[in-house]
Protein backbone atom coordinates (compact mmCIF):
# COMPACT_ATOMS: atom_id res chain seq x y z
CA UNK A 1 0.00 0.00 0.00
CA UNK A 2 1.54 3.38 -0.97
CA UNK A 3 0.94 6.53 -0.35
CA UNK A 4 2.43 9.39 -1.91
CA UNK A 5 2.15 13.12 -1.73
CA UNK A 6 3.34 15.68 -4.49
CA UNK A 7 2.93 18.97 -4.00
CA UNK A 8 4.67 22.08 -5.77
CA UNK A 9 4.56 25.57 -6.23
CA UNK A 10 5.59 26.05 -10.15
CA UNK A 11 6.77 29.74 -12.34
CA UNK A 12 5.38 27.91 -16.12
CA UNK A 13 2.46 26.38 -17.32
CA UNK A 14 1.45 23.05 -15.30
CA UNK A 15 3.02 19.77 -16.57
CA UNK A 16 0.10 17.16 -15.57
CA UNK A 17 1.66 14.21 -14.35
CA UNK A 18 0.85 11.49 -15.94
CA UNK A 19 -2.29 10.68 -15.38
CA UNK A 20 -2.53 6.91 -14.95
CA UNK A 21 0.97 5.77 -14.16
CA UNK A 22 1.70 7.71 -11.62
CA UNK A 23 -1.02 6.63 -9.47
CA UNK A 24 -0.78 3.64 -10.38
CA UNK A 25 -1.90 1.02 -7.42
CA UNK A 26 -3.38 -2.54 -7.90
CA UNK A 27 -5.60 -0.66 -4.99
CA UNK A 28 -7.13 2.00 -6.69
CA UNK A 29 -10.32 2.39 -8.10
CA UNK A 30 -10.36 5.75 -8.68
CA UNK A 31 -8.42 8.64 -10.08
CA UNK A 32 -9.81 12.26 -9.83
CA UNK A 33 -7.93 15.66 -11.27
CA UNK A 34 -9.44 19.22 -10.94
CA UNK A 35 -7.74 22.20 -12.88
CA UNK A 36 -8.51 25.78 -11.76
CA UNK A 37 -8.38 27.97 -14.82
CA UNK A 38 -8.49 31.58 -15.12
CA UNK A 39 -11.65 32.60 -16.43
CA UNK A 40 -12.33 35.59 -19.02
CA UNK A 41 -15.19 36.44 -17.56
CA UNK A 42 -16.94 37.21 -14.01
CA UNK A 43 -19.23 39.27 -13.47
CA UNK A 44 -19.28 41.88 -16.03
CA UNK A 45 -15.92 42.33 -15.61
CA UNK A 46 -13.84 40.74 -18.58
CA UNK A 47 -9.79 39.59 -17.29
CA UNK A 48 -7.19 39.46 -19.80
CA UNK A 49 -4.68 37.72 -17.31
CA UNK A 50 -3.84 36.88 -13.89
CA UNK A 51 -0.74 37.05 -11.72
CA UNK A 52 -0.43 34.77 -8.35
CA UNK A 53 2.03 35.75 -5.62
CA UNK A 54 2.96 33.40 -2.41
CA UNK A 55 4.68 33.43 0.53
CA UNK A 56 6.40 30.65 -0.87
CA UNK A 57 8.13 28.48 1.80
CA UNK A 58 4.91 28.90 3.76
CA UNK A 59 2.48 28.02 0.89
CA UNK A 60 4.42 25.18 0.10
CA UNK A 61 4.28 23.74 3.85
CA UNK A 62 0.56 25.28 3.79
CA UNK A 63 -0.50 22.74 0.53
CA UNK A 64 1.62 19.93 2.40
CA UNK A 65 -0.19 20.30 5.62
CA UNK A 66 -3.64 20.15 3.46
CA UNK A 67 -2.25 16.98 1.67
CA UNK A 68 -1.44 15.08 4.41
CA UNK A 69 -4.81 16.53 6.64
CA UNK A 70 -6.86 15.27 3.20
CA UNK A 71 -5.03 11.94 3.89
CA UNK A 72 -6.43 11.78 7.41
CA UNK A 73 -10.48 12.30 6.09
CA UNK A 74 -10.17 10.29 2.74
CA UNK A 75 -9.35 6.77 1.97
CA UNK A 76 -6.45 8.30 -0.66
CA UNK A 77 -3.61 6.62 -1.84
CA UNK A 78 -1.82 9.65 -4.17
CA UNK A 79 -2.38 13.06 -3.66
CA UNK A 80 -0.62 15.58 -6.18
CA UNK A 81 -1.60 19.60 -5.73
CA UNK A 82 0.38 21.83 -7.84
CA UNK A 83 -0.12 25.75 -8.12
CA UNK A 84 1.16 28.09 -10.80
CA UNK A 85 2.48 31.41 -9.84
CA UNK A 86 3.18 34.57 -11.83
CA UNK A 87 0.97 35.30 -14.81
CA UNK A 88 -1.15 32.84 -15.71
CA UNK A 89 -3.16 33.90 -18.97
CA UNK A 90 -6.83 33.25 -19.73
CA UNK A 91 -7.40 29.62 -20.19
CA UNK A 92 -4.19 27.80 -18.94
CA UNK A 93 -4.39 26.42 -15.51
CA UNK A 94 -3.27 27.82 -12.27
CA UNK A 95 -3.72 24.85 -10.34
CA UNK A 96 -4.08 21.13 -10.54
CA UNK A 97 -5.36 18.87 -7.45
CA UNK A 98 -5.43 14.85 -8.23
CA UNK A 99 -5.89 12.04 -6.04
CA UNK A 100 -6.61 8.51 -5.97
CA UNK A 101 -8.67 6.12 -3.77
CA UNK A 102 -10.04 2.60 -3.38
CA UNK A 103 -13.28 4.06 -3.97
CA UNK A 104 -14.70 6.79 -5.72
CA UNK A 105 -16.66 9.25 -3.70
CA UNK A 106 -13.34 9.44 -1.68
CA UNK A 107 -11.21 10.65 -4.44
CA UNK A 108 -14.46 13.17 -5.32
CA UNK A 109 -15.16 14.62 -1.86
CA UNK A 110 -11.45 15.16 -1.16
CA UNK A 111 -10.84 17.23 -4.34
CA UNK A 112 -13.60 19.75 -3.38
CA UNK A 113 -12.58 19.76 0.18
CA UNK A 114 -8.89 20.25 -0.95
CA UNK A 115 -9.93 23.11 -2.76
CA UNK A 116 -12.49 24.51 -0.75
CA UNK A 117 -9.10 24.71 2.20
CA UNK A 118 -6.68 26.09 -0.69
CA UNK A 119 -8.61 28.71 -1.12
CA UNK A 120 -9.55 29.36 2.22
CA UNK A 121 -6.08 29.08 4.32
CA UNK A 122 -3.30 28.76 1.81
CA UNK A 123 -1.27 32.02 1.15
CA UNK A 124 -1.31 32.60 -2.25
CA UNK A 125 -2.73 35.91 -3.65
CA UNK A 126 -4.03 36.66 -7.42
CA UNK A 127 -4.27 39.93 -8.95
CA UNK A 128 -6.92 40.69 -11.88
CA UNK A 129 -5.42 42.11 -15.01
CA UNK A 130 -8.66 43.38 -16.56
CA UNK A 131 -8.45 43.81 -20.02
CA UNK A 132 -9.53 47.55 -19.52
CA UNK A 133 -6.08 48.37 -18.13
CA UNK A 134 -6.95 47.96 -14.24
CA UNK A 135 -5.59 45.19 -12.31
CA UNK A 136 -6.87 44.46 -8.90
CA UNK A 137 -5.78 42.44 -5.95
CA UNK A 138 -8.41 40.05 -4.98
CA UNK A 139 -8.62 39.87 -1.12
CA UNK A 140 -11.67 38.34 -0.38
CA UNK A 141 -13.75 39.48 2.89
CA UNK A 142 -16.13 36.68 4.54
CA UNK A 143 -19.21 38.96 4.28
CA UNK B 1 12.22 45.90 20.10
CA UNK B 2 12.57 46.34 16.15
CA UNK B 3 10.78 43.72 14.05
CA UNK B 4 10.55 43.01 10.11
CA UNK B 5 7.33 42.55 9.03
CA UNK B 6 6.87 40.62 5.47
CA UNK B 7 4.16 42.13 3.56
CA UNK B 8 2.51 40.43 0.41
CA UNK B 9 -0.04 41.47 -2.40
CA UNK B 10 -1.81 45.02 -1.91
CA UNK B 11 -0.33 45.40 1.86
CA UNK B 12 2.95 45.33 0.00
CA UNK B 13 1.91 47.59 -3.29
CA UNK B 14 0.77 50.04 -0.62
CA UNK B 15 3.86 50.35 1.51
CA UNK B 16 6.09 50.06 -1.25
CA UNK B 17 8.46 47.30 -0.10
CA UNK B 18 8.41 43.98 0.93
CA UNK B 19 8.64 44.34 4.50
CA UNK B 20 8.24 47.03 7.00
CA UNK B 21 9.69 47.93 10.07
CA UNK B 22 8.17 48.41 13.43
CA UNK B 23 8.74 49.24 16.98
CA UNK B 24 7.04 47.23 19.44
CA UNK B 25 7.34 46.19 23.20
CA UNK B 26 9.37 43.49 24.34
CA UNK B 27 5.77 41.26 25.35
CA UNK B 28 4.30 42.22 22.05
CA UNK B 29 1.79 39.88 20.93
CA UNK B 30 0.40 38.93 17.47
CA UNK B 31 -2.82 41.55 18.32
CA UNK B 32 -0.24 44.33 19.13
CA UNK B 33 1.38 43.93 15.81
CA UNK B 34 -1.49 43.95 13.89
CA UNK B 35 -2.61 46.93 15.54
CA UNK B 36 0.19 48.89 14.66
CA UNK B 37 0.34 47.24 11.27
CA UNK B 38 -3.32 49.39 10.90
CA UNK B 39 -1.88 52.41 11.69
CA UNK B 40 0.80 52.80 8.91
CA UNK B 41 -2.10 54.04 6.38
CA UNK B 42 -5.34 54.67 5.74
CA UNK B 43 -5.30 52.06 3.29
CA UNK B 44 -3.94 49.49 5.90
CA UNK B 45 -6.15 50.88 8.59
CA UNK B 46 -9.22 48.93 6.43
CA UNK B 47 -7.68 46.26 5.18
CA UNK B 48 -5.38 44.72 8.29
CA UNK B 49 -8.59 44.01 10.03
CA UNK B 50 -8.90 41.43 7.73
CA UNK B 51 -5.28 40.00 7.93
CA UNK B 52 -4.05 37.22 9.47
CA UNK B 53 -0.31 37.27 11.41
CA UNK B 54 1.80 34.61 10.95
CA UNK B 55 4.90 33.20 13.16
CA UNK B 56 7.27 31.15 11.68
CA UNK B 57 5.02 30.03 8.83
CA UNK B 58 2.10 29.23 11.19
CA UNK B 59 -1.25 31.35 11.53
CA UNK B 60 -1.07 33.10 14.97
CA UNK B 61 -3.65 34.02 17.34
CA UNK B 62 -4.17 37.50 18.73
CA UNK B 63 -2.55 36.23 21.87
CA UNK B 64 0.12 35.20 20.62
CA UNK B 65 3.73 35.95 21.66
CA UNK B 66 6.11 37.22 19.02
CA UNK B 67 8.95 36.54 21.06
CA UNK B 68 11.74 34.59 19.86
CA UNK B 69 10.02 34.43 15.94
CA UNK B 70 12.10 34.17 13.25
CA UNK B 71 10.02 35.43 10.69
CA UNK B 72 6.59 37.21 10.71
CA UNK B 73 4.51 38.01 7.88
CA UNK B 74 1.35 39.82 7.14
CA UNK B 75 -1.50 37.94 5.41
CA UNK B 76 -4.25 39.42 3.74
CA UNK B 77 -7.21 37.33 3.02
CA UNK B 78 -6.36 34.57 0.53
CA UNK B 79 -7.36 34.21 -3.19
CA UNK B 80 -5.21 31.17 -4.42
CA UNK B 81 -6.72 28.32 -6.60
CA UNK C 1 -20.35 29.99 -25.97
CA UNK C 2 -19.32 26.50 -26.84
CA UNK C 3 -21.26 23.40 -25.60
CA UNK C 4 -19.20 20.43 -26.76
CA UNK C 5 -19.86 16.41 -25.59
CA UNK C 6 -17.98 13.74 -26.86
CA UNK C 7 -19.40 10.26 -25.85
CA UNK C 8 -17.71 6.98 -26.86
CA UNK C 9 -17.52 3.10 -25.99
CA UNK C 10 -13.47 1.89 -27.02
CA UNK C 11 -12.38 -1.11 -27.18
CA UNK C 12 -8.49 -0.55 -26.07
CA UNK C 13 -6.58 1.67 -23.45
CA UNK C 14 -8.82 4.91 -22.90
CA UNK C 15 -6.65 7.49 -24.84
CA UNK C 16 -7.08 10.78 -22.48
CA UNK C 17 -8.45 13.48 -24.87
CA UNK C 18 -5.82 16.95 -24.57
CA UNK C 19 -6.96 17.65 -20.92
CA UNK C 20 -6.52 21.56 -21.16
CA UNK C 21 -6.91 21.91 -25.42
CA UNK C 22 -9.91 20.05 -25.64
CA UNK C 23 -12.05 21.96 -23.09
CA UNK C 24 -10.62 25.39 -23.69
CA UNK C 25 -13.22 27.69 -23.56
CA UNK C 26 -12.33 31.37 -21.72
CA UNK C 27 -15.65 31.05 -19.69
CA UNK C 28 -14.01 27.99 -18.14
CA UNK C 29 -12.85 28.12 -15.20
CA UNK C 30 -12.66 24.85 -13.99
CA UNK C 31 -11.81 21.42 -15.06
CA UNK C 32 -12.44 18.31 -13.79
CA UNK C 33 -11.48 14.31 -14.68
CA UNK C 34 -12.35 10.92 -13.48
CA UNK C 35 -11.05 8.17 -14.24
CA UNK C 36 -12.59 4.32 -13.24
CA UNK C 37 -9.79 1.86 -13.02
CA UNK C 38 -9.89 -2.07 -12.37
CA UNK C 39 -9.07 -2.74 -8.57
CA UNK C 40 -7.12 -5.74 -7.32
CA UNK C 41 -8.75 -5.58 -3.81
CA UNK C 42 -13.07 -6.24 -3.38
CA UNK C 43 -13.48 -7.29 -0.20
CA UNK C 44 -11.76 -10.33 0.35
CA UNK C 45 -11.88 -11.16 -3.42
CA UNK C 46 -8.38 -10.61 -5.87
CA UNK C 47 -9.00 -9.54 -9.39
CA UNK C 48 -7.11 -10.31 -12.39
CA UNK C 49 -8.99 -8.55 -14.68
CA UNK C 50 -12.59 -7.16 -15.52
CA UNK C 51 -14.42 -7.89 -19.04
CA UNK C 52 -17.71 -5.36 -19.89
CA UNK C 53 -19.83 -6.13 -22.30
CA UNK C 54 -22.17 -3.51 -23.37
CA UNK C 55 -25.32 -3.11 -25.60
CA UNK C 56 -23.93 -0.80 -27.51
CA UNK C 57 -25.83 0.97 -29.38
CA UNK C 58 -28.37 1.34 -26.71
CA UNK C 59 -25.19 2.08 -24.50
CA UNK C 60 -24.56 5.01 -26.48
CA UNK C 61 -27.90 6.50 -26.45
CA UNK C 62 -28.09 6.07 -23.21
CA UNK C 63 -24.66 8.08 -22.34
CA UNK C 64 -25.46 10.52 -24.69
CA UNK C 65 -28.61 11.39 -22.79
CA UNK C 66 -26.63 11.73 -19.33
CA UNK C 67 -24.56 14.14 -20.90
CA UNK C 68 -27.67 15.84 -22.13
CA UNK C 69 -29.33 15.74 -18.69
CA UNK C 70 -25.98 16.90 -16.86
CA UNK C 71 -25.82 19.67 -19.18
CA UNK C 72 -29.56 20.75 -18.00
CA UNK C 73 -28.93 19.99 -14.25
CA UNK C 74 -25.15 21.66 -14.10
CA UNK C 75 -23.62 25.05 -15.83
CA UNK C 76 -21.44 22.64 -17.91
CA UNK C 77 -19.10 23.56 -21.86
CA UNK C 78 -17.84 20.60 -21.85
CA UNK C 79 -18.94 16.92 -21.61
CA UNK C 80 -16.51 13.88 -22.20
CA UNK C 81 -18.09 10.20 -21.30
CA UNK C 82 -15.90 7.31 -23.02
CA UNK C 83 -16.20 3.64 -21.33
CA UNK C 84 -14.02 1.08 -22.35
CA UNK C 85 -15.36 -2.32 -23.29
CA UNK C 86 -13.68 -5.99 -23.60
CA UNK C 87 -10.73 -7.16 -20.97
CA UNK C 88 -9.44 -3.98 -18.89
CA UNK C 89 -6.79 -5.22 -16.37
CA UNK C 90 -5.62 -4.24 -13.04
CA UNK C 91 -4.59 -0.69 -13.00
CA UNK C 92 -6.10 0.32 -16.33
CA UNK C 93 -9.25 2.88 -16.88
CA UNK C 94 -12.80 1.55 -17.86
CA UNK C 95 -14.27 4.96 -17.72
CA UNK C 96 -13.45 8.30 -17.98
CA UNK C 97 -15.83 11.38 -17.33
CA UNK C 98 -14.45 14.67 -17.88
CA UNK C 99 -16.29 18.01 -17.66
CA UNK C 100 -15.86 21.95 -17.78
CA UNK C 101 -17.68 25.16 -16.39
CA UNK C 102 -17.18 28.51 -15.62
CA UNK C 103 -17.36 27.27 -11.37
CA UNK C 104 -15.72 24.55 -9.92
CA UNK C 105 -18.91 23.54 -7.74
CA UNK C 106 -20.58 22.18 -11.35
CA UNK C 107 -18.13 20.35 -12.69
CA UNK C 108 -17.30 18.30 -9.22
CA UNK C 109 -20.67 17.76 -8.65
CA UNK C 110 -21.84 16.58 -12.63
CA UNK C 111 -18.50 13.80 -12.39
CA UNK C 112 -20.64 12.50 -9.73
CA UNK C 113 -23.64 12.42 -10.89
CA UNK C 114 -22.84 11.33 -13.94
CA UNK C 115 -20.65 8.33 -12.83
CA UNK C 116 -24.30 7.29 -10.26
CA UNK C 117 -26.17 7.63 -12.91
CA UNK C 118 -23.73 5.63 -15.31
CA UNK C 119 -23.78 3.20 -13.21
CA UNK C 120 -27.34 3.00 -12.66
CA UNK C 121 -28.77 2.67 -15.73
CA UNK C 122 -26.06 2.77 -18.75
CA UNK C 123 -26.43 -1.12 -20.14
CA UNK C 124 -22.96 -2.40 -19.53
CA UNK C 125 -21.48 -4.95 -17.58
CA UNK C 126 -18.73 -6.53 -15.96
CA UNK C 127 -17.26 -9.48 -15.98
CA UNK C 128 -14.91 -10.37 -12.81
CA UNK C 129 -12.11 -12.80 -13.48
CA UNK C 130 -10.75 -13.82 -10.04
CA UNK C 131 -7.23 -14.25 -9.91
CA UNK C 132 -8.25 -17.94 -8.54
CA UNK C 133 -9.85 -18.62 -12.29
CA UNK C 134 -13.60 -18.39 -11.42
CA UNK C 135 -15.26 -15.47 -13.18
CA UNK C 136 -18.64 -14.21 -11.97
CA UNK C 137 -21.35 -11.35 -14.22
CA UNK C 138 -21.60 -8.69 -11.59
CA UNK C 139 -25.46 -8.15 -11.54
CA UNK C 140 -25.64 -5.51 -8.64
CA UNK C 141 -29.28 -6.06 -6.22
CA UNK C 142 -31.02 -3.33 -4.84
CA UNK C 143 -31.19 -4.68 -1.24
CA UNK D 1 -46.40 -13.89 -32.75
CA UNK D 2 -42.06 -14.76 -32.52
CA UNK D 3 -40.21 -12.89 -30.77
CA UNK D 4 -36.57 -12.60 -30.78
CA UNK D 5 -35.22 -11.32 -27.72
CA UNK D 6 -31.24 -9.76 -27.22
CA UNK D 7 -29.88 -11.64 -24.43
CA UNK D 8 -26.65 -10.11 -22.47
CA UNK D 9 -24.14 -11.05 -19.75
CA UNK D 10 -25.36 -14.27 -16.69
CA UNK D 11 -28.84 -14.42 -19.30
CA UNK D 12 -26.70 -15.02 -22.19
CA UNK D 13 -23.91 -17.43 -21.08
CA UNK D 14 -27.51 -19.07 -18.91
CA UNK D 15 -29.05 -19.69 -22.29
CA UNK D 16 -26.22 -20.03 -24.21
CA UNK D 17 -26.76 -17.69 -27.32
CA UNK D 18 -26.83 -13.92 -28.02
CA UNK D 19 -30.91 -14.01 -28.16
CA UNK D 20 -33.72 -16.06 -27.48
CA UNK D 21 -37.26 -16.80 -29.60
CA UNK D 22 -40.19 -16.69 -27.64
CA UNK D 23 -43.99 -16.54 -28.49
CA UNK D 24 -46.42 -14.18 -26.96
CA UNK D 25 -49.85 -12.89 -27.87
CA UNK D 26 -50.07 -10.21 -30.39
CA UNK D 27 -50.96 -7.77 -27.42
CA UNK D 28 -48.42 -8.72 -25.34
CA UNK D 29 -46.69 -6.44 -22.95
CA UNK D 30 -43.18 -6.31 -21.52
CA UNK D 31 -44.70 -7.86 -18.35
CA UNK D 32 -45.29 -10.34 -20.41
CA UNK D 33 -42.17 -11.18 -22.20
CA UNK D 34 -40.67 -10.97 -18.80
CA UNK D 35 -42.79 -13.72 -17.39
CA UNK D 36 -42.20 -15.66 -20.48
CA UNK D 37 -38.39 -15.09 -19.72
CA UNK D 38 -38.63 -16.16 -16.02
CA UNK D 39 -39.97 -20.06 -17.23
CA UNK D 40 -36.79 -20.75 -19.78
CA UNK D 41 -34.46 -21.87 -16.88
CA UNK D 42 -34.39 -22.44 -13.09
CA UNK D 43 -31.46 -19.42 -13.20
CA UNK D 44 -33.69 -16.79 -15.10
CA UNK D 45 -36.55 -17.54 -13.03
CA UNK D 46 -33.85 -15.58 -10.29
CA UNK D 47 -32.65 -13.47 -12.38
CA UNK D 48 -35.43 -12.18 -14.17
CA UNK D 49 -36.99 -10.26 -11.83
CA UNK D 50 -34.13 -7.91 -11.41
CA UNK D 51 -33.80 -6.92 -15.10
CA UNK D 52 -35.92 -4.81 -16.96
CA UNK D 53 -37.00 -4.64 -20.75
CA UNK D 54 -35.90 -2.33 -23.21
CA UNK D 55 -38.05 -1.83 -26.44
CA UNK D 56 -36.03 -0.45 -29.32
CA UNK D 57 -32.93 0.83 -26.99
CA UNK D 58 -35.14 2.74 -24.39
CA UNK D 59 -36.83 0.81 -20.83
CA UNK D 60 -40.16 0.17 -21.10
CA UNK D 61 -42.60 -0.30 -17.93
CA UNK D 62 -44.31 -3.55 -17.58
CA UNK D 63 -47.55 -2.01 -18.90
CA UNK D 64 -45.59 -0.64 -22.18
CA UNK D 65 -46.57 -2.76 -25.19
CA UNK D 66 -43.80 -4.50 -27.54
CA UNK D 67 -46.43 -4.13 -30.53
CA UNK D 68 -44.24 -2.48 -33.56
CA UNK D 69 -40.82 -3.17 -31.75
CA UNK D 70 -37.91 -3.38 -33.90
CA UNK D 71 -35.83 -4.64 -30.94
CA UNK D 72 -36.61 -6.07 -27.68
CA UNK D 73 -33.39 -6.55 -24.85
CA UNK D 74 -33.36 -8.37 -21.51
CA UNK D 75 -31.39 -5.60 -19.68
CA UNK D 76 -30.07 -7.19 -16.49
CA UNK D 77 -28.91 -5.37 -13.72
CA UNK D 78 -26.40 -3.18 -15.05
CA UNK D 79 -22.73 -2.91 -13.38
CA UNK D 80 -20.80 -0.64 -16.17
CA UNK D 81 -18.38 2.13 -14.52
Amino acid sequence: MTHRVHVELVDNPIVVPSLIDDANDPDVGAIAWFFGVTRRNTGDRVTDTLFYEAHRPMAKGSLEDLADLAREKFDLRYIVIIHRLGEVPVGQASVLVGCSSPHRRDSFDALAWIMDELKRVVPIWKRECYADGTTEWVHPVES
Amino acid sequence: MSLNILLFAAARDDIGSDYVEIDVPDDATAGDVLNKLSELSPFMAELVPYCRLAIDERYAVASASIQGAREVALIPPVSGG
